[in-house]
């Protein structure tokens, strides 16, 4: 993967400003509902640079990283920092939540699975024996030691961009007061509403056979998982991206798409992938939660 | 999979990013003890000295009834103004209790400096429903020092109407106060030091003071309205009346007495040439206050915008006007800086007289006569500005604040000779320094 | 007096049309039932202050309490 | 993971009611039983009071009694942190609107209403203090018909 570009541009629109750069592989912005050209150049600035910086410190792409060192440890303990552990404390926490669906090691699975709309499914032999490799139970974490057996390997990617999110509004809020919404390739969160509106308006993209939607969010994250572009398809059978830990195989009737609104971003992030993740159940999971969501199926 | 896993998760997501909705917000259940206690440090340069602590325990005896009782101690060291002129030689004055003669250079502004005092006052206030959207309060106050004695008792009600956006107050308070000045009250206008060091006699040998003791006794009513705007502001108008009659007159308080022509005190004291010629203030017997008070709160997003304004107007000639402006700062999520400004002016009482043109002072004794050199019955200005560092935690919650006084007022427009020389008018400044702790 | 009476009630009658378009709703209270927000909010300093002020100058009390406050009945 | 983009309408006042927030109490899905409807808020002191007492209700009347209660906070948020700290055993419907407080035209809070099995207003009550718990817990013994 190429290094990238680490520019920040910034647009007028009619009613405040617009800073867009890109970040972990997807479009970002922050909109802001103010007039001041140096506050939208400020905080345009910080929140790009958080972005920035969590992608630099979690990208399994890099191998300057605490993600490198923890991955190629071959068995070692690793110490790591405040920010990691309490990533990883999170990442616990939604492992035992989601009774062991959510696993932070269950990114090997992509050297098997290439969702690329084509029909080369795996064998099951395959996906069994990469599951030796899976498994947060079988991982040390007393912080701030973590340690993975050999052949393992943990990915941030399922909560780091949600995570951003959050961050970088936590930053943003220390600087203004002024409504803002921070948009990282579709996971958001606004801080509170533009003062000439209710609230946000946020389109969910029609995807397959489903709706498009219209969102109102007066404040909050908003967050989507799925996708209508990712999958297998053989023999009529539609193979979804998600994949279940414990099988190594897709989850098999899951929506094609779940917005969940929340008032973190990681939250929001995390009960959309949990839907997923509960497969046909995902609509009875989504009403227990008593949270505003949109599914596509 | 868990069935609600929401709760948990915004419980681990406010662990990843740090606190979400500080709860600052003090909780007082049923059956707690809220105590509070508070200390003063009150200090004018060269003159009072002030320490008072406060503290108070607030009982919630039911989710809509309180009980709430305070004890505040009081220690005043230092000196203040007598009433009397500076000039251009030193003057010496016998203090309240006789004896001891306090030395004043020239040009200097003559003091009380036995002003020593400790005073224990005790609240109490019972909060309490008494029917639908009706409440009362009963409240009682006791204070005592050593030359005085006061006791109150209050009650307020207060009804809600128009779905609890307006609330209209009434409340009576009836008070009395025993006055035990030393060596007895002053008789009015009992002309003091023209003769040896005897403080009890004049020229004629009339007694100065008769021995006695005194009461005044106070009645008040206020009835007010306060009003709901909107989500964020609310306000309040309310009148109050206040009676006081009985001995109101200050009895350590004295009048200079000058030479019609130079303008300088007469000393006709021969055995000591240092005490200038002094007499007893006399004020009226009765008091009349009207006061006005509006105040306007407004939550400005974690904010709090707090201002108000009194007139008062008395039958004794004063007027006044006071506005007050707090603006509550708050910033990460449990502190707030507090600065305040209060502006105050009032007019001079009717009967103030800096100083008597020997003749003209009345007759000893001559209670129809009034006049008083008391500079707090003068006309000035006075301005306080302030700032509170304040900390709201669920726990504990403490605030700090410093405070500069400043009381101002012109020289007395009927000074003539030797008075134009003086600062008769001299400014009182004062530092405060205040600390608030709820436990 | 005549011309005082009829200012009087004026005034009243606009701030009784006035009063009866404010106000909120039971649960539209929580900036006003914060601690911060009572018309007296820091009884204690109220009453250290009063006491220095009473003792400096001619005017003293004229405050009253009650209203406000989350209506929480 | 994802690559949906939602796309952002920033700053339009036109709104669409695909995801209206009103919230909807339905009595009936409780027939049968009696039901305790309690309106509260997360800033309000008494409301904080009668949360073990209707944690109580549940556990002492769990088959003939149904307690629901109406959140009105504005902020999710503060309800969820209200809700952490003092866990409720019953339902909360969330109404930050107060479309149903409303409806039920509430005075003050907490303010709670007794329906009978048929879903027939019983009473209605107004606040918290110490001695409602013995009075509300007759009025439930009446309203089932237990001879006092």
């Amino acid at each position: 993967m190429s290094a990238p570009t680490r520019e920040i541009e910034f647009k007028k629109n009619s009613n405040g400003w617009v800073a867009q750069f890109r970040a972990m592989a997807s479009p970002c912005e922050l909109l802001l509902d103010s007039d001041d050209e140096s506050l939208i150049q400020e905080l345009g600035n910080i929140v790009a640079a958080e972005a920035w910086r969590i992608e630099t410190k979690f990208s399994r792409y890099r191998d300057d990283n605490i993600v490198y060192q923890i991955n190629n440890s071959q068995g070692k303990a690793v110490s790591v920092d405040e920010e990691t552990a309490g990533l990883l404390d999170f990442a616990e926490n939604a492992y035992q939540l989601s009774d062991g669906l959510f696993d932070l090691s269950s990114g090997v699975l992509r050297k098997l699975w290439r969702f690329d709309g084509s029909a080369n499914i795996p064998t099951y032999e395959a996906a069994t024996a990469l599951c030796d490799n899976i498994g947060w139970h079988k991982v040390r974490w007393q912080r701030p030691l973590l340690t993975l057996q050999a052949g393992m390997e943990i990915d941030f990617g399922g909560i780091g961009k949600e995570y951003a999110v959050d961050r970088a509004a936590t930053l943003l809020k220390q600087k203004t007061d002024c409504a803002a919404l921070i948009n990282f390739g579709g996971d958001l969160l606004a801080t509170s509403p533009p003062r000439n509106a209710p609230h946000w308006l946020v389109g969910v993209e029609q995807v397959g056979g489903g709706q498009s939607a219209m969102i109102q969010l007066k404040r909050g994250g908003l967050a989507t998982s799925g996708d209508a572009n990712r999958y297998l398809i053989k023999d009529n059978i539609r193979y979804p991206h998600v994949l279940n830990p414990k099988t190594g195989w897709p989850i098999m009737n899951a929506p094609r798409s779940v917005t969940v609104a929340a008032p973190s971003c990681v939250e929001a992030g995390l009960i959309a992938t949990f839907a997923m993740l509960a497969g046909a159940d995902a609509d009875s999971f989504l009403a227990e939660q008593d949270v505003l969501h949109w599914i596509q199926h | 999979m868990k069935k609600n896993i929401r709760l948990s998760l915004a419980a681990a997501s406010c662990a990843l990013l740090g606190s979400h909705g500080a709860m600052a917000e003090d909780k007082h259940d049923v059956g707690d003890w809220d105590i509070s206690a508070a200390l003063l440090f009150y200090s004018e340069p060269d003159r009072v000295t002030a320490t008072e602590p406060v503290i108070s325990a607030k009982k919630q005896i039911d989710t809509d009834e309180t009980l709430t009782l305070k004890l505040t101690l009081d220690t005043l060291t230092g000196a203040s103004a007598n009433g009397a002129v500076p000039t251009n030689r030193p003057q010496s004055f016998t203090s309240p209790s006789g004896g001891t003669s306090a030395y004043t250079a020239a040009g200097e502004t003559p003091l009380d400096e036995s002003f020593k005092d400790t005073r224990v006052a005790v609240n109490a206030a019972w909060e309490k429903p008494i029917a639908k959207d009706l409440t009362m309060v009963l409240g009682t106050n006791f204070s005592t020092e050593y030359d005085y004695t006061s006791f109150a008792v209050s009650s307020t009600f207060a009804k809600d109407i128009n779905n609890s956006n307006t609330t209209l107050m009434a409340g009576l308070s009836l008070g009395m106060d025993m006055i035990e000045p030393v060596n007895g009250k002053p008789v009015a206008f009992g002309t003091l030091q023209t003769q040896g060091d005897d403080d009890d006699e004049d020229d004629d040998g009339n007694k100065v003071k008769n021995g006695s003791d005194d009461t005044k006794s106070l009645v008040d009513i206020v009835v007010g309205v306060t009003q709901v705007i909107d989500q964020n502001s609310l306000f309040q108008l309310s009148y109050s009346l206040s009676s006081s009659s009985g001995y109101l007159t200050d009895p350590y308080k004295f009048i200079s007495v000058v030479d019609p022509t130079t303008g300088i005190p007469l000393f006709e004291n021969n055995a000591q040439p240092d005490l200038p010629t002094v007499v007893y203030e006399n004020r009226p017997d009765s008091r009349l206050k009207h006061s006005v008070f509006g105040q306007y709160k407004r939550y400005i997003g974690g904010d709090v915008l707090d201002t108000s304004y009194r007139f008062m107007v008395d039958d004794w000639g004063i007027t006044s006007n006071t506005i007050d402006v707090k603006y509550r700062w708050k910033f990460a999520d449990t502190q707030y800086l507090q600065p305040h400004v209060r502006v105050y002016q009032q007019s001079a009482a009717d009967f103030y007289t800096p100083f008597f043109i020997d003749g003209q002072q009345p007759t000893v004794g001559d209670t129809n006569s009034e006049a008083s050199a008391d500079y707090r019955l003068g006309e000035f200005m006075a301005y306080t500005v302030g700032l509170e560092y304040g900390q709201d935690n669920p726990s504990n919650s403490w605030s700090v604040a410093l405070e500069y006084y400043l009381q101002t007022g012109d020289e007395p427009s009927q000074a003539f000779g030797e008075l134009k020389n003086q600062e008769l008018y001299p400014d009182v400044d004062a530092l405060m320094l205040r600390v608030v702790y709820d436990f | 007096m005549r011309k005082h009476m009829l200012w009087i009630a004026v005034i009243a009658s606009s701030t009784l049309t006035a009063c009866s378009s404010m106000g909120v709703d039971p649960w539209q209270r929580q900036n006003l039932a914060k601690p911060e927000m009572a018309l007296d909010s820091s009884p204690l300093n109220t009453a250290l202050d009063d006491h220095i002020y009473f003792s400096k100058e001619a005017s003293s009390g004229g405050r009253s309490f009650g209203g406000g406050g989350c209506g929480c009945n | 993971m994802k690559l949906t983009l939602p796309r952002i309408l920033a700053f339009l006042l036109f709104s669409v009611s695909i995801c209206s927030q009103a919230a909807e109490l339905d009595l009936a899905r409780y027939k049968g039983k009696l039901v305790y409807v309690d309106f509260w808020a997360s800033w309000c002191g008494p409301c904080r009071a009668s949360f073990p007492f209707m944690n109580d209700l549940v556990k002492e009347y769990g088959n003939e009694l149904a307690v629901v209660s109406v959140n009105l906070d504005e902020e999710r948020q503060d309800a969820d942190d209200f809700l952490k700290e003092i866990p409720a055993d019953f339902s909360v419907i969330y109404d930050p609107e107060g479309g149903l407080a409303k409806q039920y035209g509430v005075r003050g809070m907490p303010n709670s209403f007794l329906f009978d099995r048929s879903g027939k207003l019983v009473s209605r009550h107004d606040g918290f203090t110490v001695k409602d718990p013995q009075h509300i817990r007759e009025l439930i013994d009446n309203t089932l018909g237990k001879s006092q």
